[in-house]
């Protein structure tokens, strides 16, 4: 018996008829439905391989760099001379270069980001929050070498004016300027923490005949922690990995020193150096660069880790 | 004694079942001690029940009671959610829809689905009819004219949109949006047309055009209608379901349902008494 | 631009001639055959030589070879020929000092032949800050006292009592460049610098350090003195017959300054020029033209016939 | 008994009310501030490269003489770059968030490429360069052309893109492409013409932004190697090049060589501005104008 | 009659209303003409209401009437809305709240609020009590412990957690939490508290608890609360409010709103004709 009935009879088109008559036809449908999750599955692979191509061409050239320079030597080396006679590379001057430029960041940052993340998200009037909200945008769209030219031919020369004794090339003024650049990321990436923290919990502490201020203080600051701390370390991140601000500004100094008014050379502004002398490959020059980007990716990669680290597993639950 | 112990059935060559033999009607859905889970949820407990070809069959339940899980088991919609097991068999015109050679495409060309929220395409009017024709290879603009004319009719909504056929369909009111969506499900003309609360987000007024519609569409068509307004089940239904916690407390003739129900907790729940 | 109704009629020409209805624009090439080149030229190395080639190699563009395209790069003499020793390397490589016998070596292994072409004299210079107004003129002998790691320098006094007490700040380029291997080898005969010199990559950061530090004090080429007399001033260096200021007339290999001056090069991969006319035809514009560009780089002109001789033998070449 | 003596509440009260106004001014002055700086720096810019900037200036060829410079070469190294960035960053972007949002099972794949692609977010981009120059410049010996560079960028950028489709992809309803099941479309069927469409702002959106983000780095080319003479315009992908960066970069390091080399860096920088306004407007407007109408 | 009609009010000196006249009864609020606007919408129209010392009086009404938006205007929280606009007058202990002069976090120290979800801050259960004195000032350890037990005992909530004390408030039960929060409001040792449905998100067992407690509590505050389980304010309250869309329909004791409505409209409510 047939099941399917012919009601449809008289009609000027028969579209069953035509479906059932394309459906043999229609193998294409079918070949592209099997490839498809496989050509997606090969593209999404892509981002896999380059942390992987990433990981290799690092590791294989670093691993290169230590047979010739003592792991040791190289971590512990107050003195980088890459280029001399007598090479010497201890990461030591970069290390410090890299980690006081981006305390200086966050000296500027974490106190204006937080605080502006605080105006936005408790303060300010929704129309407020909509118009300042893309203007400080902006302020994190400006390419890096914007900055670093604002550093070197405008924040340097006003802070020479202030500090007697600064350098004309130093690593406070790039410090400061990063800290600007990653004004936007705390402030934009705390104020997210802050505002998903639910309306109860304000109306519960202002019905309590709290002020504002209390209110961030003692109940949305607590309750956001984890999201305001994860953006620290993500802001941190970013300036261990700024290269062109300190590029230009910082001079490629490898002083071995804490006093800012110096200049300092960073990881990424040695690896600029390096790269733009163009050292030809198989010397040890060249592998050293290969040394400091490790050194550089790790160190981003766990601040990175740390930074999901943190916003999972203290996620306050309300 | 409720009708789906009342049903004695005939069975076609390879074992599916085709025809009540009592009634003498055509059986286009029969479901076997169907179980179903959602991951460790027992949502559907044994259910059976036969689904008449050119009837509306009604489901109705509180909230929660398995009736969209049900009827989306019927075009196999239910296994978009991946943690989903499913026992027992749901045979379609005779052949088991569950089984893994069944491809669900095709049976979802034969099964159209109209759901709670109406849920066009942001797309114009035209080409979310023409839709289900294109992407089953009907190209030529001729014919789709005619299949999109011809399905805004049988929606009754024609009239309506036949000048703005090239505007978006966003621009529709909810009931005409709902009745656009019963006009795509029609372009592919198929056999079973499920509804899930269809006008659950209707006003009254468009409510019942769409009841209206209903009426019309099961002159073809056969129909399978969630909804939690048991008026409406009164209305336009010929059997009913009662569905209660993932079982089939009682399925019967509508009459029969609303009339004099054989199970107290169906009587419960028609008066209002709870749910 | 001031320069254009020169270009566009230089375009159209161009343009026009599509196959070998030229006639060169400028008479110097011989043959009608060159004046249609395309293709690219490459050129590297010193810094200190880059703004003399890079007009030089904008010249020829602009007025002789529309569609040949030379690329100026300054990694520093030594970077340069690291990658112009190699094979399908750079075709010149600009270099402030000579070349060294180990870098022959490298070409002889690499299999082509490089051929050496003086292109002007420089006078290396020490520039001191606007407003040090005490070490105006310094002995020869002074001046190696402050680089040298055996000098015994470290204060302006420790030279002449009567010199500010205050500590000295001496800067150079790095050792990607040739200025710094000419300093060490030519002035210090190949003894260590003093620990504390300051060595940059780029030239701008030590006319900057040096312009903004009272106690700064660095060496370059002439050229880089010249742009920015504004900025610096120059030392006058007194070699036993009294103090001689650096400038075009005093730099010349028998003049007063020679004790300081050098000739500067570009190297030319001659199999490359063999092999590709456009690059034959920039080095015998080189040839021919850099007597004319070299004074308003800051750099000596070279006796005609020396130049001469270098046409010479790039017409051999043909 | 009463622990909450009022008139101790009350006196309280006033200070807690001025702390909290003083409070609210210096978060205030301190949204401010980076509003100040941002204004600063685009005066500063402006002051300095405004009267710079003509027609010459943006369509003449690079020169040593600052008053003849121009910077279409660095304008169409820009746009090649992008030639090369945008498909490719789109297509791999967009199929590993179909891939991600659509196909791949929530398990460990799905979570491995996940935290793989937040991982690569926050590599530094100099990383990339250095990823750029072992592996297209030099193993794949392309050299430093436009086609090396633009693939270094993709890679860049790729994470941006990704998470914004992602994002798209999520919002789209999950009842259009059960209504699109539902008529028996496959499954490919449904996310080419009902969830890529409806996903297409988002898409576009992020695809922008990352634009505007390789438009604007200069790192992973310093590494890769771009000349600082640089005269013909490049004429396609497999050509050299340099970009509007780079050129201020150049510019701001000779600047000690010729003084206006500083205006034209600012004058670059303007320029530079102006596109990455323009692109970022263009992304705003196709935000608001195809916002989730369903 | 309505007994916002029969009110016959003695004043202050400053103008403002202490006493009901005829009952000698101690008025702590005192509504007049208010109405309330959030931009165009028109929440409250017209409402005149007074509310009694030591008194629990119940606002009821279906939802949308306005009954949240009325009991936060009495400690302002509504103009955390930044499109609300009001006229007319409240005052509170003879002073007019709206005024300008009068400070919000004055106010609200002086009047509670218990929220219809548990809102309890993300701390220890100490130190979500011990939070309202705090911001004011008190930092003695002993004292706070004092109010801490104090509170919580008054909360009926002591024995549950005095051994866990330190433990994060997010551990209770819905109910405990609940009872928390109303800790959190005595500790301030207010003079009102207001409560917007404060069992609706509980189950029956917690409600009745907090009923006993709201019971207990009425001896030393006066209370306002919103429900819309009519069975509960006729169990809690004096007074009960009737509200439908934003007006007062009827406002007198609760046995008379229940037993004796005077209006048609509160009769079909309670009755369970609409809403
Ligand atoms: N995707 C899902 N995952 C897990 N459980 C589900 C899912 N969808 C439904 N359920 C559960 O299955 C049971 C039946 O749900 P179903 O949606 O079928 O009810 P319903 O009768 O349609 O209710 P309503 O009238 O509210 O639409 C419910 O307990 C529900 O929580
Ligand atoms: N923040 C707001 N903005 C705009 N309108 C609002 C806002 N809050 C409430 N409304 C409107 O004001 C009216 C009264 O709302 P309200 O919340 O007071 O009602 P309710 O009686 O508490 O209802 P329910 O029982 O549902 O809680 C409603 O029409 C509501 O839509
Ligand atoms: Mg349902
Ligand atoms: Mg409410
Ligand atoms: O840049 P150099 O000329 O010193 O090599």
């Amino acid at each position: 018996m047939e099941a399917n009935s012919a009601i449809k009879e008289g009609n000027a088109v028969n579209v069953r008829e035509m479906i059932e008559e394309k459906k043999s036809k229609r193998s294409m449908t079918n070949v592209i439905e099997l490839i498809m999750p496989k050509v997606l599955l090969a593209i999404a692979t892509i981002s896999i391989l380059t942390t992987i191509g990433i990981l290799f061409t690092l590791l294989s050239e670093t691993i290169e760099f230590f047979s010739r320079v003592p792991f040791l030597d190289f971590f512990t080396g107050t003195v980088l001379r890459p280029l001399s006679q007598n090479p010497e590379f201890g990461v030591l001057p970069l290390l410090t270069g890299t980690i006081i430029s981006s305390v200086i960041a966050m000296f500027v940052a974490v106190p204006i980001g937080l605080m502006t993340a605080i105006y936005l998200s408790e303060y300010a009037s929704d129309k407020i929050r909509r118009l300042l909200k893309p203007m400080l945008e902006i302020l994190a769209g400006i390419p890096t070498i914007v900055y670093g030219f604002f550093a070197f031919t405008f924040v340097t020369p006003i802070l020479r004016e202030l500090i007697p004794g600064l350098q004309a090339t130093n690593i406070l003024s790039p410090g400061i300027v990063m800290g600007i650049m990653i004004i936007p990321m705390v402030a934009s990436l705390s104020e997210d923490a802050m505002s998903s923290v639910p309306n109860s919990m304000r109306e519960g502490a202002l019905a309590l005949g709290s002020t504002k201020l209390e209110v961030t203080k003692k109940v949305i600051i607590p309750a956001a922690m984890s999201g305001i701390v994860a953006s620290f370390v993500l802001g941190i991140s970013r300036a261990i990995g700024e290269t062109m601000i300190v590029t230009i500004a910082s001079g490629s100094s490898k002083n071995f020193t804490f006093d800012i008014t110096q200049s300092m050379q960073t990881m990424t502004a040695y690896i600029v150096e390096v790269s733009s002398g163009d050292a030809p490959s198989g010397s040890t020059i060249y592998y050293s660069l290969y040394a400091v980007a490790m050194t550089l990716f790790v160190f981003t990669f766990l601040m990175n880790l740390l930074a999901r680290y943190i916003s999972r597993k203290f996620r306050e639950e309300y | 004694m409720a009708l789906s112990q009342k049903v004695n059935i005939a069975y076609n060559e390879k074992g599916g079942p085709l025809l009540d033999v009592n009634t003498d009607k055509k059986i286009v859905y029969n479901t076997k001690d169907l179980n179903l889970w959602y991951g460790k949820d027992h949502a559907l407990k044994n259910i059976n029940l036969a689904v008449y070809e050119r009837e509306v069959t009604a489901i109705i339940g509180p909230s929660g009671c398995g009736k969209s899980t049900y009827i989306k088991t019927l075009n196999r919609m239910v296994q978009l959610v991946p943690t989903v097991r499913i026992s027992g068999d749901i045979s379609y015109r005779g052949k088991s829809i569950l089984d893994k050679s069944y491809k669900v495409e095709d049976l979802r060309t034969r099964v159209g689905m109209v759901f709670q929220k109406p849920n066009p395409f942001p797309k114009s009017i035209y080409d979310n009819v023409a839709y289900g024709p294109r992407i089953h290879g009907i190209k030529n603009r001729k014919i789709l004219d005619q299949i999109v004319e011809k399905s805004l009719r049988g929606a009754a909504i024609w009239d309506e949109v036949k000048d703005r056929l090239n505007e978006n369909a966003y621009g529709l009111s909810g009931g005409q949006q709902q009745r656009l969506c019963i006009a795509r499900c029609l372009a592919i003309e198929p056999d079973v047309i499920l509804m899930d609360e269809p006008t659950s987000a209707l006003d009254p007024k468009s409510t019942l055009k769409v009841e209206e519609l209903i009426h019309e569409l099961k002159k073809e068509y056969s129909i399978i209608i969630v909804t939690h307004n048991m008026q409406q089940a009164a209305r336009i239904s010929d059997k009913t379901a009662f569905f209660l916690n993932g079982e089939v407390v009682e399925y019967d003739e509508t009459d029969v349902i609303f009339s004099n129900p054989s199970d107290k907790r169906t009587e419960d729940y028609i008066t209002g008494r709870f749910g | 631009a001031c320069g254009s109704g020169n270009e566009e009629a230089t375009t159209e020409t161009n343009e026009q001639t599509a196959s070998d209805q030229t006639e060169a624009t400028e008479d110097e090439t011989e043959e009608d055959a060159t004046s249609d080149l395309s293709g690219s030229v490459v050129v590297d190395g010193s810094g200190t030589v880059y703004p003399l080639m890079s007009v030089i190699a904008e010249e020829y563009m602009y007025t002789e070879q529309e569609n040949v395209s030379v690329e100026v790069s300054r990694a520093g003499t030594s970077a340069g020929f690291g990658r112009f020793l190699v094979e399908n390397g750079t075709d010149f490589n600009n270099a402030s000092r000579q070349i060294k016998d180990e870098e022959t070596a490298e070409a002889d292994a690499a299999g082509f032949e490089v051929m050496e072409m003086k292109v002007a004299l420089d006078g290396l210079t020490f520039v001191i800050n606007k407003e040090n107004d005490w070490a105006t003129d310094l002995t020869k002998e002074e001046l190696i006292s402050i680089f040298h790691h055996d000098g015994g320098v470290t204060k302006w006094s420790d030279i002449r009592p009567e010199f500010p007490d205050e500590e000295i700040k001496p800067m150079g380029p790095n050792e990607n460049h040739g200025t710094y291997e000419f300093f060490y080898e030519k002035i210090l005969d190949k003894e260590d610098l003093v620990d504390h010199v300051n060595l940059q990559q780029e030239y701008s950061t030590l006319v900057n350090l040096v312009s903004e530090d009272v106690n700064g004090i660095a060496f370059f080429g002439f050229g880089y003195y010249v742009n920015n007399q504004d900025k610096l001033q120059a030392v006058n260096v007194d070699f036993g017959n009294g103090p001689v200021e650096p400038s075009l007339e005093t730099i010349g290999e028998d003049a007063q300054y020679a004790p300081f001056t050098r000739p500067v090069f570009t190297y030319l991969n001659v199999d490359n020029a063999k092999a590709k006319p456009e690059v034959l035809d920039f080095a015998l514009f080189v040839a021919n033209n850099v007597n004319e560009f070299a004074g308003e780089t800051g750099f000596a002109p070279l006796p005609e016939e020396e130049v001469q001789a270098y046409v010479d033998a790039l017409e051999g070449l043909k | 008994m009463k622990y909450v003596d009022a008139a101790v509440v009350q006196k309280k009260m006033n200070s807690r009310l001025a702390t909290n106004s003083i409070a609210k001014t210096i978060f205030l002055l301190s949204t401010m501030f980076g509003l100040i700086v941002l204004a600063v720096l685009i005066f500063r810019v402006l002051s300095e490269g405004i009267t710079w900037i003509n027609i010459d200036f943006l369509t003449g060829r690079l020169s040593t003489h600052a008053d003849r410079a121009g910077i279409m070469g660095a304008i169409l190294g820009t746009l090649w770059l992008m030639v090369v960035v945008a498909p490719v960053t789109m297509l791999i972007g967009v199929g590993t968030a179909i891939y991600l949002e659509c196909y791949a099972k929530r398990g460990r794949i799905h979570s491995f490429i996940q935290t793989n692609i937040s991982n690569l977010a926050g590599v530094p981009s100099i990383v990339f360069g250095i990823l750029g120059l072992t592996i297209f410049v030099r193993a794949l010996d392309l050299g430093n052309i436009i086609l090396a560079g633009g693939l270094t960028m993709a890679l860049l950028v790729l994470p941006i893109v990704v998470v914004a489709s992602q994002e798209a992809i999520r919002a789209v309803p999950a009842q259009l492409s059960e209504a699109s099941y539902g008529m028996g479309a496959t499954k490919w069927q449904t996310i080419k013409n009902i969830i890529l469409p409806a996903a297409l702002p988002g898409i576009l959106t992020g695809a922008i932004l990352s634009l505007s983000r390789a438009i604007g780095e200069t790192a992973p080319l310093v590494v890769i190697g771009i000349p600082a003479l640089l005269i013909p315009f490049p004429g396609g992908i497999m050509d050299r090049f340099t970009v509007l960066p780079m050129q201020i970069y150049y510019w701001t390091l000779d600047s000690s060589l010729v003084a206006e080399y500083a205006n034209l860096a600012a004058a670059t920088i303007v320029v530079l501005l102006v596109v990455l306004f323009l692109l970022n407007s263009i992304a705003i407007v196709i935000r608001n104008k195809f916002q989730q109408r369903y």
